[in-house]
């Protein structure tokens, strides 16, 4: 009964010139999301040093959802050379993400064009 | 609408099954007049509410059926999860983002400590079998502030 | 989402609680894949069977409730809307707008017709007293025509 | 638990040039909204020989709702001199409307442009 999380992954090119991955989230982000979520990061190149996260298509988050994006900052973390920003969030997600702690782990941006400005 | 209007929602112990619950939750208290920020708050909570509730209490069980109640109060509208578990006492602490990026704590456990933080009051009960439930309110009065 | 999994919610009988229903119906349906065409059919034939369980079957009587059970089935959602009247055989005549314009027909009359047309099936059934029901199916199907 | 009907009154100028007053409903068109609606209709002076319905504001149409716009088109036929037409109905409520049957006393256009070139 929950929506099957799609992910789209394109490329954009930041303020600094830089490139920039983008996954793009469609669909519910829930605890059946996992699969969806950590192949697209486990598929992304080593070159991937910029990834941002859409979640402009997304309508359902839950707690369990939110788990596998801590999940996903983790390894990103571990890898010590890749920076994960979000964007895309509605204000009641943003206020949701800031009040679990992700905020201080990625960056959070309102859009797309926001987002690519600060890299 | 009248002070004590009650709305009895049954879901079955199947994920998903929470977005049910929290459409019927959102349109009740639309109905009532909340915000939309209000809204999207308990929408948050009754779906978080109501996995536990699957996950935890009724543990997936094909044949436990989560009871959800909306009523109207003098000054706002109360939720009831209830689920055929144990139940569970106070919320664990709040989560600790450091720690998880350590790798310290689980990622997930951040259920019931979104519920408190998003509802204007919430309580745990643990009851007998079938009886263990959360308690959540959302008042109106908070809308004016 | 397994075949036979059964949403209940029970409204009050009053006017406007339609909404909830409606709601919930909507919900149950988009997450079992239905357009949303088909969702906006299903959310006016839900509202109508509930008003009418509210004012014919229930009479805006305080003390009773309305049930309305969503179950999944093989290829569709099944939708019965429950009062505690003595229920109506048949749907009435379509409604004749010509009559209604010349004062001869009531401009009511109307939510049985709309129900009829809007869905796959709609049976309403005459029980005991509290076991009416009208009998709504909405099928998967028809969605790919 | 009815949200209240908002009934506004403003007027427009047809492409015929002629004017026209515009009534916009806002919230739920249901039994509780026929005091709203029909005192607003006949507040209506007798000037007001062409009335447009915007139902755009509207977001919940129960049959009770349509039986008051059903009274409202009866008592304009009865005075023979006053057209009234529709606009902004989502598309599912614009089939209703015609399944009913009211599209053959009321003119539904899509949105208020399509109804002022229509006059
Ligand atoms: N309805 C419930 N019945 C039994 N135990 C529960 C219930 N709700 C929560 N719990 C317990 O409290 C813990 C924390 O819940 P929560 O903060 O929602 O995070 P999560 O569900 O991700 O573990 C759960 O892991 C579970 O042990
Ligand atoms: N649940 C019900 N219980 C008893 N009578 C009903 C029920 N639903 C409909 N009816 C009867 O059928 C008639 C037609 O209903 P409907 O087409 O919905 O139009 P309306 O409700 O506007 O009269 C009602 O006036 C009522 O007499």
């Amino acid at each position: 009964m929950q929506a099957a999380t799609k992910v789209t992954e394109r490329t954009a090119t930041a303020a600094s010139g830089s490139g920039v991955t983008i996954l793009a989230f469609a669909g519910d982000i829930a605890s059946t999301s996992k699969d969806a979520i950590m192949e697209a990061y486990h598929g992304l190149g080593p070159s991937a040093d910029k990834v941002l996260l859409d979640f402009s298509g997304v309508d359902y988050i839950n707690s369990s959802g939110i788990a596998i994006i801590i999940q996903m900052l983790l390894e990103a973390s571990k890898s010590g050379q890749r920076s994960v920003g979000i964007f895309g969030l509605t204000p009641h997600f943003n206020k949701v993400f800031t009040m679990v702690g992700v905020a201080k782990y990625a960056t959070m941006s309102a859009d797309e064009a926001a987002a690519l400005a600060g890299l | 609408m009248k002070n004590g209007s009650c709305v009895e929602v049954r879901l079955p112990s199947e994920l998903g099954f929470e977005k049910v619950a929290l459409s019927t939750a959102a349109s009740m208290a639309s109905l009532m007049g909340f915000s939309n920020d209000r809204v999207e708050d308990l929408k948050t909570a009754v779906a978080e509410a109501c996995i536990n509730a699957i996950e935890h209490g009724n543990q997936l069980d094909d044949s436990l059926s989560v009871g959800v109640m909306l009523s109207t109060t003098d000054d706002g509208l109360e939720v009831r999860v209830m689920d055929d578990g144990l139940g569970v006492g106070e919320a664990p602490a709040a989560p600790d983002m450091d720690r998880k990026m350590m790798g310290e704590e689980d990622p997930r456990g951040m259920g019931m400590f979104l519920i408190q933080a998003l509802v204007d009051e919430a309580e745990w009960h643990k009851g007998p079998p079938g009886r263990s439930f959360v308690r959540l309110v959302i008042r109106l009065d908070k809308e004016n502030k």
